[in-house]
């Protein structure tokens, strides 16, 4: 399932080949505003229309936000129920400060992110003083406080249940207005892709795999020398500023703040998401982001049309979610890993290319 | 014969763990199952106990195994000792034994007899027991109840010297009354107990036969076992 | 001192109310290990089953109708969805995730997202003049059905050998089945209690608040899950502590607090508690 | 996409067809159709031109919403129209202007949306004009209570009240309340400890039947005047035991008016039982079909012709207030005579249930 | 020079005593074993002396220093090593990560985010202690489906790669098959090889005891009941008596 960092060999061909497909999709997100291609069925309109582009900045945004949640949940192991805080920690910081302050856009992120990564820093330190379902129950009562508060609108700064809509006066010209939707559009695509870059790097590096064995066995890290309480704060931190940077470009993409995101039901669904595509593997958060994301918005467009309980989305996406763990145990990524068997029957085996050897044949 | 094993097989996470074991158990006495450390002996257990789906044939006590539950196995006398202890960390020694009754009048004599400690120890909750209390408490769970055969998968393991002579002590007798299918390392263990020996290798059979033919023949546990005939003795 | 009267008798009436909904899921946490994120779904299933006939039936019939369809809502999830997975166990408790938020707006596109009144006896709207403090009889109903309960779980955990039986099968099923135990039956047999228990949590949730709305059961578990965690989980003698707990000071603070202090102290006492007893009040020292 | 000519004219209603607010939703949807014909003759059309309604599901969700209204305004819609929640409404709003496209805002009772820009009407009541109506209650009473949730909306209403009730000369005080409360009984023997001469009560949701069984169980209905916003039919019962003695402000109820209009939409709505929410789909109609009447293409155009636009509709007489389009109405008073009958007690005229003017703020 | 010092260390549980009173003197380069009942204690003296555990009572020092109050990590870093009586190895990494993230917890490096060329010398430098231990053929096995032998010989694994001064070895042999206890005897004696390593080794094999240890410490009911010579731990009755039991 995981792949191994200790590769005994460079990769073969078909591996570096491998490797191109992000790359080659990358590449098509970036020039898909360019396409006039019409997908009817899967998009409202043409590709290159506001419309589908806000529905794909919002898939991005939410890809990116379920990955860095699965830094903390696939790789280290650390199921927060408290996620949500610190994405409403970037949203509404950023848009508290343009919209009540009058903040410059890039102002306003550049000290928002780094408090949500404080923020996180400060409750982690003390939300991991405990573990297992304790550690899960204390996230979760701190983001309900967040919760809870910016419900409360205190001194008028959340709009409440409201929510605060982002004044475009402090924006950047290129992010107001509908035809500008592409540039939204883009943002969330970097979003996602700096995630993707931070993540995957870490995955690879040494820290990906001291997560993991964190995960494993937190004794046998202590004894190994490393300290269990700094790694898991120092995960605790980082995906809390992804998650600062996802609310940031999140409330761009949106236009605003509302209550929903500092909520329980966005960190389980965040959780739902990662599960979906396959924790702890390298796209599974993504696929699973992003998919959850659309149907979540497509299903919405069509609810009228379809008939009884098929018209409420979350009847949908629940049931689709409950298939998806029965069908696909360990995500839909691990879809393509049960053919694995296959295609490796098929590849022409050449002694010591670095894959297993037989179980029998090393006794 | 107890029980009778062909052609067994086992894949497991994409290994072919198991290839066509076979072998039988007699109606009295110890069978040793031995090999190398992944050979497959624990997995053998747990086929015939029906906690890894394994194809094949297995017959108990004449009906077929493969297929059955488990709790309708062990019901029908098929008491298992597995290899990592398995004791129930949340619960007390008591509880742990409590559970395993399925008879009216278990045993509790022999157990205490044999194991003392399990009676002071009965409210201290097993995952806090020491390594070879553990053990005591998994052994006394399938000695509580009759049973028609024994799986035992290295009980002496990470047992004192002194212990271990008394396991095999216990085991001897046991075996007076159940046939016992034993894993074990120790082979000074297997000389005093088996009458009948089975060696995999590499997840296939590759010696059955009476324990004492095999232990004798120096050649033989030489090149199935890796050791010499006086490895062992301690 | 009557406003104390008053504040610590119906302090003691949510927190009956607290406890009722949270003995079920911390029946099942405790004992199948399982956080069931569906309970409130269940609460909705009973109170909406109960709903539905009691015009015609009268009230009582309802009322056990209730229970038996959220019992049933229990055993059916346990059969269909936990038992399968249960090897999986993280995935046992999202597809209970998954189960909410289907179940949810399942119910929603079949009774429709408002708030439906629900019937209650007259007698409950009634209130019982206690040393001048005006205290509702229904919450002296709550209160004695969540002792009742209480007696009955303790009961159940002691007399029977579901609780050690499923306790073990929590820690390793296989080994509970190589005892000779069919701990499949077991599995069922809680989760079609918890369901039982939460149809009940329900019905009287529905008649303390005189509404039924389709996530009225979900909005209510965040603090069944608070009162089961201080409790520690699945201790139902504290779960009830922490229910009453829970219950009194919410109600005090709420009251001489500042608005909405209540909800953060609860939180506040959730952090605590875990944070110098990890394992909840009732916990054991956590295994070497 | 719209172009100038003979196509039809394309509105785009974003609105809650699933979710929390469905059912108000729904209503505002019939409301509209009835609207619609009614301004149209029966004909759909406007000119040659049909008006072809796009609806939309946000399901109560900003985001769900923004991105609706984002697709519709890239495919040319000028005209949008919906929101029944305020959360809804305010996040819209400002796409409104910076696209420059019509927003016609459904039942969604904020403050805030009333001014916010050029571009943003609304088809509903506002929380002011609920107050204002309060204010109607108040008789030579001195003390009044809020007791309001602890949320935006309860704290608009706080505001209100004590803009317009402290301005006559009233001492406001409030109990914010949280929203998801359990127990009430602690805050009604704060109100009936407080003892005032008018409590103002602003709840909505699905815990208001337990609201008002404390508020009746502490004594507070029996011992003091008590005022409080009437919500759809659907919630009546809620009010429970004590529902007779509550002094009612009401938006609409079936049979507050009796106009062409209501007669229309009463024909239109199934079962001939109008609610809350359906003169609001009713209005948003009608002053789409003014703005479109007046030019089908210029969006400044029907900006223009709405501002201070005065029409009939099922309340009664309503016009849009050029300065903030604020949608000046008449509103009611009644009282709840069983669990599903309402009477008018009186009307409160739209002049003296108008808010003050606010800034127009973009 | 003492590399670990025990010094009146006592660990109770309520009031009943696990660890009793014991005091005993590792010195650097020794080999000592420790021997004792099942329960004895000596499980829970290792956890006290590698910091999992907090003793009641009494001091623990390393190489002279006190270290009584220091998490498990610190003492790592100190130079102790220990492995564990049931396995605990990452079971989702491979054989090889297993030990490459041992090898960087001791040189720096395993909570780097990023990639470096010197990776490359710690995956060399953990091929070479699985040959060391004879795993290198499950090198890129998942360790959780290693069989249980397999297990103990990775747990030995990733001692090595943590080139510790002190090492605590808990019931080494326990499983391992009878082919394979010469070669890890070897092994485990290498360990000691190095003349500033210490060992002290529970193990209940007293053929492997007998084989490797300087000196013999015998537990019992948490107390220290002797510390001597081989020889001298041998002949003595009580050792004889509860410990030994008759030969099979
Ligand atoms: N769940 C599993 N997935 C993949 N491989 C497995 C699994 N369980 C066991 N194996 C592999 O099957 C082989 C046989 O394992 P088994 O536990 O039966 O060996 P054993 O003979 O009992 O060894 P030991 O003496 O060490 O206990 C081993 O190589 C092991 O790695
Ligand atoms: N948390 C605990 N609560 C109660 N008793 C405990 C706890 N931890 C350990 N014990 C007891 O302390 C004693 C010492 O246990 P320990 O594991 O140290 O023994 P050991 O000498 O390693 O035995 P073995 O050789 O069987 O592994 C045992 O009797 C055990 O039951
Ligand atoms: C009248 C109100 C109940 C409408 C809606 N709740 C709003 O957000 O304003
Ligand atoms: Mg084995
Ligand atoms: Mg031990």
């Amino acid at each position: 399932m995981k792949s191994s960092s200790v590769s005994m060999s460079p990769p073969s061909p078909p591996g570096r080949l491998r490797r191109l497909v992000p790359l080659l999709v990358l590449l098509v997100a970036v020039v898909l505003p360019w396409s006039t291609l019409s997908l009817p069925g899967l998009f409202e309109g043409p590709l290159n229309s506001p419309g589908t582009l806000q529905l794909l900045a919002i898939c991005l945004v939410f890809a990116g936000l379920a990955l860095g949640y699965d830094l903390l949940f696939g790789r280290a192991g650390l199921l927060s129920f408290g996620h949500a805080l610190y994405v409403a920690a970037g949203a509404y910081g950023v848009d508290i400060l343009v919209s009540h302050y009058g903040w410059q856009l890039w102002t306003a992120a550049a000290v928002t992110v780094p408090a949500a990564a404080v923020l996180a820093a400060l409750l982690g330190s003390v939300a991991l003083r405990t573990s297992g379902i304790a550690f899960s129950m204390v996230t979760l009562a701190f983001a309900q406080v967040g919760h809870i508060v910016i419900n409360r609108d205190p001194g008028g700064l959340t709009g409440g249940e409201e929510g605060l809509p982002l004044s475009s006066a402090g924006l950047p010209a290129m992010f107001t207005g509908v035809v500008n939707t592409v540039n939204l559009y883009w943002l969330a695509l970097a979003f996602l892709t700096v995630v993707v870059l931070v993540v995957h790097a870490i995955d690879r590096a040494p820290l990906g795999r001291t997560l993991t064995g964190l995960r494993d066995d937190e004794r046998r890290i202590a004894v190994l020398g490393l300290s269990p309480y700094r790694l898991k704060l120092l995960a605790f931190v980082l995906a809390g500023t992804l998650a600062g940077l996802g609310g940031v470009i999140y409330a761009l993409v949106v236009g605003g703040a509302s209550p929903h995101i500092a909520s329980s039901e966005l960190t389980l669904s965040l959780i739902v998401m990662a599960v979906l595509g396959g924790a702890g593997t390298r796209w599974g958060a993504v696929v699973g982001g992003f998919l959850y994301a659309y149907l979540d918005q497509r299903l919405a467009r069509l609810g009228g049309s379809l008939p009884g309980p098929f018209g409420e989305p979350l009847f949908v996406l629940g049931t689709l979610f409950i298939l998806a763990v029965y069908f696909a145990p360990g995500g839909l990524a691990s879809l393509g890993s049960r053919l694995e068997p296959l295609r490796r029957a098929l590849r022409p085996r050449r002694p010591g290319d670095g894959h297993p050897a037989p179980v029998t044949d090393a006794v | 014969m107890i029980l009778k094993i062909n052609d067994l097989s086992v894949r497991l996470g994409g290994s072919h763990i198991l290839q066509g074991v076979a072998f039988d158990v007699a109606e009295t006495g110890v069978t040793a199952l031995l090999g190398r450390n992944g050979v497959g002996k624990t997995t053998t257990l747990r086929a015939v106990l029906g906690e890894v789906p394994a194809t094949g044939e297995v017959l108990f006590d004449g009906r077929p195994a493969l297929g059955r539950a488990t709790h309708r196995l062990v019901r029908d006398g098929l008491g298992y000792v597995p290899e990592d202890r398995c004791v129930f960390a949340g619960l007390t020694v008591a509880e742990n034994l409590r559970l395993a009754v399925r008879v009216p009048s278990p045993d509790f004599d022999l157990v205490f007899d044999l194991f003392p400690e399990l009676r002071q120890r009965a409210g201290q909750r097993a995952g806090t027991l020491s390594g070879g209390q553990q053990q005591m408490v998994a052994i006394a769970r399938v000695l509580l109840n009759p049973n028609r055969l024994l799986l035992v998968d290295e009980p002496t393991k990470g047992l004192a010297p002194a212990v271990v002579t008394a396991v095999a002590a216990v085991l001897e007798r046991v075996a007076t009354r159940v046939p016992i299918l034993l894993v074990e390392q120790n082979l000074a263990v297997v000389r005093r107990l088996a009458t009948d020996a089975v060696v995999l290798e590499a997840g296939r059979t590759a010696w059955r036969g009476r324990a004492a033919d095999l232990l004798s023949d120096a050649d033989a546990t030489r090149s199935l076992l890796g050791v010499g005939t006086t490895a062992g003795r301690h | 001192m009557s406003t104390v009267v008053l504040l610590a008798l119906t302090g003691l009436g949510l927190a009956a109310l607290y406890f009722l909904i949270a003995s079920g899921l911390s029946l099942v946490f405790g004992l199948a290990g399982v956080l069931n994120f569906a309970h409130g779904l269940f609460l909705s299933v009973g109170a909406y089953a109960a709903w539905t006939v009691s015009e015609s039936w009268g009230l009582a019939p309802a009322v056990l109708l209730g229970i038996a369809v959220a019992a049933a809502t229990g055993a059916l999830v346990e059969l269909v969805l936990i038992r399968p997975l249960y090897t999986r166990h993280t995935e046992q408790v999202l597809v209970t995730v998954g189960l909410s938020l289907a179940g949810v707006a399942l119910l929603q596109s079949v009774w429709g997202a408002d708030a439906r009144v629900f019937p209650r006896p007259a007698w409950a709207s009634s209130v019982v003049s206690i040393a001048g403090a005006q205290v509702p009889a229904d919450r002296f109903l709550l209160i004695g059905a969540a002792v009742l309960v209480l007696l009955g779980l303790l009961a159940f955990l002691r007399f029977t050998r579901y609780g050690l039986v499923i306790r073990a099968g929590v820690e390793n099923r296989d080994m509970v089945s190589a005892l000779g135990i069919d701990v499949r039956n077991a599995f069922t047999l809680v989760f079609t209690i918890g369901g039982a228990l939460a149809g009940l949590a329900g019905i009287l949730a529905g008649m303390y608040f005189s509404s039924i709305s389709p996530g009225q059961g979900a909005s209510l578990l965040i603090f069944a899950f608070i009162v089961v965690v201080i409790g520690g989980l699945g201790s139902v003698t504290g779960a009830f502590a922490a229910a009453v707990a829970v219950g009194l000071l919410q109600q005090f603070v709420n009251y001489y607090g500042t608005a909405g202090a209540g909800d953060v102290s609860v939180v506040a006492l959730l952090a605590a508690v875990l944070l110098l007893r990890p394992a909840g009040l009732a916990g054991k020292a956590a295994p070497a | 996409a719209t172009g100038g000519g003979s196509g039809p004219l394309e509105v785009g209603i974003v609105y809650s067809q699933s979710g929390p607010l469905a059912t108000y939703g729904a209503q505002y949807a019939e409301g509209f159709k009835a609207g619609l014909a009614h301004a149209t003759g029966g004909t759909g059309r406007i000119g040659d031109r049909a008006v072809e309604v796009t609806w939309v599901d946000d399901a109560g969700d900003p985001v769900k919403a923004v991105s609706a209204a984002k697709d519709l305004i890239g495919k040319g819609y000028r005209v949008l129209g919906g929101s029944t929640s305020s959360g809804v409404a305010l996040q819209v709003a400002p796409l409104a202007a910076e696209n420059r496209v019509l927003f016609v805002s459904g039942p969604a009772a904020t403050d805030g949306l009333t001014g916010l820009n050029r571009y943003t009407f609304r088809s509903g009541r506002q929380s002011y004009q609920d107050v204002l109506t309060a204010r109607t209650f108040l008789g030579d009473g001195k003390k009044v209570l809020v007791f309001a949730p602890d949320s935006a909306f309860g704290k608009s209403n706080v505001d209100a009240v004590t803009a317009v009730l402290g301005g006559a000369g009233a001492t406001v005080t409030d109990i914010a309340v949280p929203a998801n409360v359990t127990d009430f009984t602690p805050f009604a023997s704060q109100i009936k400890a407080a003892a005032p001469d008018l409590v103002f009560v602003a709840w909505a949701g699905a815990t208001a039947g337990a609201m008002w069984q404390a508020l009746d169980q502490q004594g507070v209905l029996a011992s003091t005047k008590v005022v409080t916003g009437l919500d759809i039919r659907a919630s009546w019962a809620g009010f429970g035991a004590g529902g007779t003695k509550l002094n009612l402000l009401a938006h609409y109820f079936d049979g507050a008016a009796d106009n062409a209009a209501y007669q229309a939409l009463k024909a239109a709505v199934p079962g001939g039982r109008t609610d809350l929410f359906h003169p609001d789909g009713f209005v948003a109609a009608q002053m789409i079909v003014h703005a479109l009447q007046s030019s089908p293409d210029d969006v400044d155009k029907m900006v223009t012709a709405l501002e201070g636009y005065g029409f009939d509709s099922v309340k009664g007489r309503l016009t849009v207030r050029a300065e903030d389009h604020a949608l000046l109405q008449p509103m009611f008073q009644a009282k709840l005579t069983g669990a599903d009958a309402v009477t008018a007690t009186g009307t409160v005229s739209a002049d003296d249930a108008a808010p003050p003017a606010a800034a127009m703020k973009g | 020079m003492t590399a670990v010092t025990v010094e009146s260390v006592s660990w109770r549980i309520g009031a009943v005593p696990i660890v009793d009173d014991v005091t005993l003197q590792l010195a650097a380069g020794e080999f000592m074993a420790l021997i004792g009942p099942n329960g004895a204690g000596k499980t829970s003296l290792f956890n006290l002396i590698s910091g999992l555990r907090r003793p009641s009572s009494g001091r623990i020092l390393l190489d002279g220093g006190d270290v009584t109050g220091l998490a498990p990590y610190r003492r790592a870093r100190l130079g102790l090593g220990r492995t564990f009586q049931t396995s605990a190895v990452f079971g989702s990494l491979t054989v090889a990560e297993n030990v490459a993230l041992a090898v960087q917890a001791r040189r720096g490096g395993a909570t780097r985010a990023w990639r470096r060329r010197s990776d490359r010398q710690v995956t060399a430098r953990a091929g070479e202690i699985l040959s060391e231990v004879r795993l290198s053929a499950r090198a890129s096995a998942t360790a959780g489906s290693l069989a249980h032998g397999e297990k103990r010989k990775l747990e030995i694994a990733l001692l090595l790669a943590g080139e510790p001064s002190v090492l605590l070895l808990d019931e080494p042999m326990a499983g391992v098959s009878a082919e394979e206890v010469p070669a890890l005897v070897t092994v485990i004696r290498g360990l000691a090889g190095e003349s500033d390593r210490s060992v002290l080794m529970v193990e209940h094999h007293m053929d492997v005891v007998l084989d490797v240890a300087d000196r013999i410490a015998v537990l019992h009911h948490g107390a220290l009941l002797a510390c001597d010579t081989p020889d001298a731990v041998m002949a003595d009755p009580f050792v004889q008596e509860a410990y030994l039991g008759e030969s099979l």
